[in-house]
């Protein structure tokens, strides 16, 4: 059957029987040659996105000594964690931790709930409008947020958003919502228009259809899509700091009191590696889908 | 009792520049096996959508079983649905698949089982009920697609190009099979395709649509013998029938229609006007080709000759026109030689050659 | 030979007459679309729309509500307006190319089918995900007097005394650390957009092209590139809005050294000016919407040209 | 509703819900969180009342209300000064512990500083108690109208003993009193002992000029192959203190009026001169602790909190010294620090009682002990002070002592305006040192600038300027 050679990528291996073409099978000195030029490529590559990483990491970890010293060992011999200690335990730190973490969820929650909708229609349907649509909110992109925050921080007070994480979280979901709109639109348009119409013809309404069809198809890419926005607001920066007071999140703590004014080197690098280390696991988790996640954008 | 009645039904898109469908009116008998046949864009597609709830129509109603189902959405038609790409869900193997329409409808799971078994036994597909679509081929799935509708004994069962995915070999085989199936259940069945053969081998009835309108509904014999106009002879048959213009001209007080020089004697239709223009249609296999010179035989070059196994297609000038002939295979002829070709007159068409509509023969004027 | 018009030749009625077949349902069914629109639409306007607005009146509307062009005039005569502007596009023009060329050369990698491609993918997608504020860290950690990059100089014997790479007397210096602190930051995504685009290229045209005698450099010039013009499209005017708003790592690297548009913005906002800042506001935004502009302008004449 | 509908409503409220509890876990996670006497209602007002509605929320809760009274982690003390993360924890953790209440002690960067306060002033719901910043951080405050007259506080803590100068600037040229002063600051100059090895002949390290300093610099770098003065010109580096309090009126002998002179010419020729001896990477510096602990600078004027994680940490390697004198003396900048109390602001007892622990000898002592900002008050044991803070403290004594010695105060009544102001100066400095423009040019450029915002703002002159009648006007 076609589908079972389809589901079996790799050739055959040759059988005895069938003498080998040497030729056809044998890699040239040349090929060989060209193949370890493309390995020693990606392995540079990787070294120059790895090694600022690892370089941080000894950073946050090095004793307070070793990051003033000079020069710089890059391989350490010793490794503490004082310096993340005593950052992990700075006052804030905890609890702005944990509003990251609630405002991230938050405003994945928030985007998804009002930009998926709007996917959806992009996807799905072809109205007057929907170019204009998609050029309106690629252009919100070029607004600069910094100028944002201010009027945002008046109008939060008045509705009593100030402070809150809940505001944090309005915000970053419209920060998001472009982005959030336009991959989901492509997550949705991966999923054939057939298959909810088919739903829809063997009993469905148009709810049901999306529910038990496009949604679970479509769940992967959402979920991709939705822990981006997550680290979107997570390293969003100020319009936490100024939407906040108490309720701060973590990069807003670390712009407000380490970054911005001068906190010792040591902190600023901890602070780095706490803001790094999240983005490690998600990526890692969500390299797969993070091509589905764009691939759709262009067309 | 489950006829389709459409009337007068308007389809637009890009917000009403563009009508796809142009008062289209089509009654399919109950249980009847309607094709609808038509080169892509013709509008045919979003005609089964239309009877499918998928679309709605501007204007214009349709009824299913008597009733009128216009406003309403597919889940209320009792329709089911067989897509070009079988949306067959990927994330449900195939037995949910089939369950799909009857879980919808909240069965009992012991009625479920045995009427998706009985189904996917109909399909042959019983085999792969716990399998996923990835791991089947493009002919299982259809089956697939075919199963998940037939086992919710619609009262009209709809079909988009359902074969037109396969590859040759294997379309062949499922026509066929598909052919037998239906005449089995005995569904009103609307079924789409631009595959002129499988119209022809399939349908009770042929509805031939152009351009958003349909131009005729016939059994596929009459659509083949008689069609409706230029455009339906030229779609339909390979090759497709062969047109020639020609003008009338008085021949010893009858008429004849002067085809380049070359008078043709054939039952011309009633009413003409010598210096009127008309087209003529006679298909490749009512065209008969001779060495020799005859007095009804008009002559023409060949350009072309295809040795197609059963015969010869040949491929002949006649004054401007190219045109197509069907010989036997062992006619021995090389192209730039001339031959003769006379007209089986009983199969010749006549059509306005202003609006391609196809004169109605009945009152024929003979030719002395 | 002209179709011949059969009973489908009924005139269209005109649209303004009424469409007979409107129910209730009906009209829901086509308002669908907006509605599934309406509440991001609000919420955009809400939390988006409406401030930006009133950002943008701070630029010519003074403190008592005169309306003004002061703002302007002094963006335009501060000292650093030419810097920043000449700076912006300078790191715009430079690390662009350079991202997109690398996206392009590590999109083709991915594709080469190579052993652990999956883990090279993984590597080079890490700072997706990596803030501005943090990168800026990490890379000042790198070139700063005594950082990483002079350490290892020194180390190993090849530069004893340690160069100010981010020193404004070292110009050149200072834009390659901006430069590449910046193809570090922002390739990533180019490239998810590339390889997003070339895993739709069907391997026949390659085929093809290869049959028809095209070495490897023909292929990419002729097929690949031409193939994943949408991709590179639309990552370039993504790519471009972003880039006109950096300006974390900039300051991180070259302090005061190296204004840029969106740092003068910043500054202004941070020296309690907040109509100096919504002026460069104003700025940035006519920048990136007249670029936008213009790579849709040229995206349609090559669509054109494509024929699609 | 159809099962299905139902399941998926279900699934978004579930995450509604685990989204609610985990705010609320938020809330309660606060360190400093109170007894819950009040609900923490800004935090779960709008979520409990319309939560999955993102876009209603805002208008449904658009109705003022009074600010919580008493927030759940204290009354808020919202301030400029010790912000850094080792700082705010030592303000939280040995300053405020003795406190006689709960306080939330809330540091904040520049911008958000002034943004918040004017932000709920506008929104008129206030939620900070007690504002705490420079000198210059409050005409802002001023002219907006949020701060309320301490003056009967001040006369309730008459036994502190403020200095009569102190005083007079809280007024701000009015009869009110606008602050109650906090603790004082100024900027010094640090070297590194390996340094003094190329101090030139005859220098003596207490007594410099600054052609000593520029032959200094050009001696070590002579010897060390590497330009080792620094200065704090990053772009959250406090330069500009430098040439309002040091080099302008150590020159011409004023701040203001001065700044186009022939002096002021003769100023930035020879700052310009010394530049040659700088460590170019001082466009980066923000603070001069990091390149004084790194070895990247060894000689630095920065203020004394910025310089202080050097000195604590390796207080023997460095010593520390008065900034040097110019024709007209040694200039140099106190930097006051003051507490306020907005209009309106919720806690008031508890903020002025907060006010008066403050400024308790026995606080003050212990601020000067642990975050190295000096006593404003009579009876504040310094005697004690860790060996970083000691250095500093010895510095300015010296300064304190030295006949030459020119205070130079921080630009008064400049208002928001305080921002521009200091970026007229950073930018003269740009054109001039790092541009190479003509500095006469630049300087009557810059001085119309000057003269344009003292005017908007109708700031009159400060020290060591004689007073003015009208705005400041530059010479």
């Amino acid at each position: 059957m076609s589908a079972q050679t389809k589901t079996m990528p790799r050739p055959l291996a040759p059988s005895e029987e069938m003498p080998l073409n040497a030729a056809a099978n044998k890699p040239t000195f040349a090929k060989t040659l060209g193949r370890l030029a493309l390995y020693a490529a990606a392995i540079t590559i990787s070294l120059f996105f790895l090694v600022p990483i690892y370089l941080i990491f000894i950073s946050a970890f090095s004793p307070q000594q070793a990051i003033f010293a000079y020069p710089k060992s890059i391989l350490p011999q010793t490794l503490t964690a004082e310096t993340m200690l005593f950052f992990w335990n700075a006052r804030g730190v905890q609890s702005a931790l944990l509003n990251s973490i609630i405002v991230g969820i938050l405003t994945l929650v928030f985007s998804l709930l009002v930009g998926a909708p709007a996917g959806y229609a992009l996807a799905r349907f072809f109205f007057r409008g929907r170019d204009s649509y998609k050029m309106l909110i690629l252009t919100t992109r070029a607004f600069p947020i910094v100028i944002l925050s201010i009027p945002l921080a008046v109008n939060y007070i008045q509705w009593n958003l100030y402070d809150t994480l809940w505001g944090v979280a309005f915000a970053h979901t419209a920060m998001a919502l472009p982005t959030t709109i336009l991959v989901t639109s492509s997550i949705f348009i991966g999923v054939s228009r057939e298959l909810e119409e088919a739903a829809q013809t063997l009993g469905c309404n148009r709810a049901q259809a999306f529910i038990k069809v496009a949604l679970p198809l479509a769940l992967p890419g959402l979920a991709a899509a939705a822990i981006f926005t997550f680290v979107l607001s997570w390293n969003e920066t100020f319009a936490a700091t100024i939407l906040t007071q108490r309720n701060r999140t973590l990069p807003a703590l670390v712009l407000s009191q380490i970054a911005d004014v001068g906190a010792p080197l040591p902190f600023r690098y901890a602070a780095g590696f706490f803001l790094i280390a999240p983005s490690l696991l998600y990526i890692f988790f969500m390299r797969r889908y993070l091509l589905g996640m764009w691939g759709q954008v262009v067309k | 009792m489950s006829e389709i009645r459409i009337q007068g039904v308007w389809k637009y898109f890009s917000k009403g520049k563009v009508a796809a469908l142009k008062d289209v009116s089509l009654t399919v008998q109950d249980r009847e096996f309607m094709v609808l046949l038509g080169p892509s864009g013709c509008g045919k597609t979003t005609l089964l959508r239309c009877i499918a709830g998928l679309e709605y129509p501007e204007r214009g109603r349709i009824f299913i079983g008597g009733r009128d189902v216009t406003d309403e959405p597919p889940r209320k038609r009792k329709i089911a649905m067989v897509f070009q790409s079988y949306a067959v869900f990927p994330h449900l193997t195939v037995f949910e698949n089939i369950a799909f329409g009857l879980r919808m409808q909240k069965r009992p799971n012991a009625e479920v089982k045995q009427r998706v078994n009985n189904a996917a036994g109909m399909m042959r597909i019983e085999n792969f009920l716990e399998r996923y679509p990835a791991q089947l081929s493009g002919g299982q799935r259809q089956r697939v697609a075919v199963a998940r509708g037939l086992v919710m004994e619609p009262q009209v069962l709809l079909m988009d190009e359902p074969l037109s995915n396969l590859d040759a070999l294997l379309r062949l085989q499922a026509r066929a099979e598909l052919k037998r199936l239906l005449q089995q259940v005995q569904t009103t069945t609307v079924y789409v395709t631009h595959d002129q053969i499988e119209a022809l081998s399939m349908g009770d009835r042929i509805a031939v649509m152009e351009n958003g309108a349909i131009v005729q509904v016939d059994a596929p014999t009459q659509v083949y013998d008689y069609p409706g106009s230029l455009f339906v002879g030229g779609f339909i048959g390979t090759p497709p029938m062969n047109f020639l213009r020609g003008t009338v001209k008085s021949m010893n007080g009858a008429f004849a229609l002067n085809l380049g020089g070359q008078p043709i004697r054939a039952a011309l239709p009633a009413n003409v006007q010598a210096g009127q223009d008309l087209l003529m249609g006679i298909r490749a296999e009512n065209i008969e080709a001779s060495a020799q010179r005859s007095p009804d035989a008009v002559p023409a070059r060949v350009l072309v000759v295809e040795p197609l196994g059963s015969h010869l297609l040949l491929t002949v000038q006649v004054g401007e026109t190219p045109i197509k002939v069907q010989t036997r295979m062992d006619f021995n002829i090389a192209p730039d030689q001339t031959i003769y070709l006379r007209l089986e007159p009983k199969q010749v068409r006549w059509f306005d050659p202003e609006t391609g509509v196809r004169y109605d023969a009945s009152g024929s004027t003979e030719l002395k | 030979m002209a179709t011949p018009q059969y009973t489908g030749d009924a005139l269209a009625p005109p649209l303004t007459s009424p469409l007979t077949n409107k129910t209730f349902a009906r009209r829901m069914e086509s308002a669908l679309p907006y509605l599934l629109l309406l509440p991001s639409m609000l919420f955009m306007l809400i939390f988006f729309a409406w401030p930006m607005v009133q950002a943008l009146i701070l630029s010519v509307r003074t403190p008592d509500g005169a309306w003004t062009m002061q703002y302007l005039e002094r963006m335009v005569r501060d000292v650093n307006f030419t810097d920043a502007l000449r700076n912006t596009f300078l790191i715009i023009l430079i690390a662009i190319p350079l991202q997109f060329a690398f996206a392009i050369a590590m999109g083709l990698l991915i594709q080469a089918k190579l052993k652990g491609s999956a883990l090279f993918l993984y590597f080079w997608t890490i700072p997706l995900a990596v803030s501005d504020l943090a990168a800026g860290l990490v890379w000042l950690a790198v070139f700063s007097d005594r950082g990483f990059l002079n350490s290892v100089l020194r180390t190993t014997g090849i530069m004893p005394i340690a160069f100010s790479w981010l020193s404004y007397e070292n110009y050149g210096t200072l834009l390659m650390a901006v430069v590449i602190a910046e193809v570090w930051r922002a390739t990533a995504i180019v490239m998810v957009i590339v390889v997003a685009g070339l895993q739709l290229i069907p391997d026949d045209y390659l085929e093809a092209a290869e049959v028809f005698g095209a070495t490897r450099w023909q292929r990419l010039w002729h097929v690949t590139l031409p193939m994943i013009r949408p991709s590179l499209q639309v990552a370039l005017i993504l790519r471009t809005i972003l880039a006109f708003q950096v300006f974390a790592v900039v300051i991180a690297l070259a302090g005061r050294a190296m204004p840029v548009l969106a740092s003068e913005a910043y500054n202004r906002y941070a020296e309690l000016n907040p109509n100096g800042a919504a002026v460069y506001a104003l700025l940035i935004l006519t920048i990136s919407l007249v670029t936008t502009g213009v790579y849709l302008r040229l995206l349609r004449t090559s669509e054109a040209e494509m024929g699609r | 509703m159809n099962a299905s509908l139902r399941s998926t409503v279900t699934l978004f409220a579930l995450i509604l819900a685990a989204a609610l509890v985990l705010t609320a876990c938020g809330t309660q996670a606060q360190p400093t969180s109170a007894p819950p006497t009040s609900a923490p209602a800004a935090t779960s007002a709008p979520a409990a009342t319309n939560p999955p509605a993102p876009t209603t929320a805002p208008a449904g809760n658009a109705t003022p209300t009074n600010p919580p009274p008493t927030p759940n982690g204290g009354i808020i003390f919202h301030s400029s000064q010790f912000a850094p993360v080792n700082e705010a924890e030592t303000m939280r953790n040995v300053i405020l512990k003795d406190a006689p209440m709960l306080v939330d002690f809330q540091p904040q960067a520049a911008g958000p500083f002034v943004d918040i306060p004017l932000a709920q002033q506008k929104a008129g719901k206030v939620n900070i108690a007690l504002i705490g910043g420079q000198h210059g951080d409050f005409p802002a405050f001023i002219n907006a109208g949020l701060l309320d007259d301490v003056t009967p506080l001040l006369n309730k803590l008459s036994d502190r003993k403020f200095p009569e100068t102190y005083l007079e600037l809280s007024q701000m040229g009015t009869d009110k009193h606008y602050y109650v002063p906090w603790a004082q600051a100024t900027y010094i100059m640090v070297a590194n002992k390996d340094a003094l090895q190329y101090l030139p002949q005859g220098a003596d390290i207490n007594k410099l000029t600054y052609d000593q300093l520029r032959e200094w610099a050009a001696n070590a770098q002579k010897g060390t192959g590497q330009r080792v003065l620094g200065f704090p010109v990053g772009p959250q580096g406090l330069i500009h203190r430098f040439w309002q309090g040091y080099l302008y009126p150590s020159y011409t002998g004023t701040a203001v009026g001065g700044f186009k002179s022939a002096d002021a010419v003769k100023m930035w020729t020879d700052f310009k001169e010394m530049w040659k001896y700088v460590n170019p990477a001082s466009t980066n510096y923000n603070n001069m602790s990091e390149p004084l602990q790194s070895g990247e600078v060894l000689i630095a004027w920065d203020h004394i909190a910025r310089l202080k994680p050097a000195l604590d940490a390796n207080p023997n390697q460095f010593v520390t010294f008065p900034a040097p004198a110019g024709p007209k003396g040694r200039a140099y900048m106190p930097v006051l620090t003051a507490l306020a109390l907005p209009v309106g602001g919720p806690n008031r007892a508890e903020a002025e009682q907060l006010i008066t622990y403050l400024t308790d000898p026995k606080t003050q002592t212990l601020v000067a002990q642990n975050l190295g900002f000096f006593p404003v008050v009579q009876g504040a044991d310094t005697s004690n002070l860790p060996p970083g803070v000691k250095l500093e403290a010895d510095a300015i004594a010296v300064l304190q002592s030295s006949p030459d010695a020119l205070p130079a105060l921080l630009p008064v009544g400049l208002g928001p305006k305080g921002g521009d102001w200091n970026k007229v100066y950073n930018d003269t400095f740009q054109r001039i040192v790092i541009k190479n423009e003509d500095i006469q040019t630049v300087l009557n450029e810059q001085a119309t600038l000057m003269q344009n915002i003292l005017n908007e703002v109708k700031a009159k002159c400060w020290a060591p300027d004689p007073p003015s009648d009208g705005p400041c006007q530059v010479q």
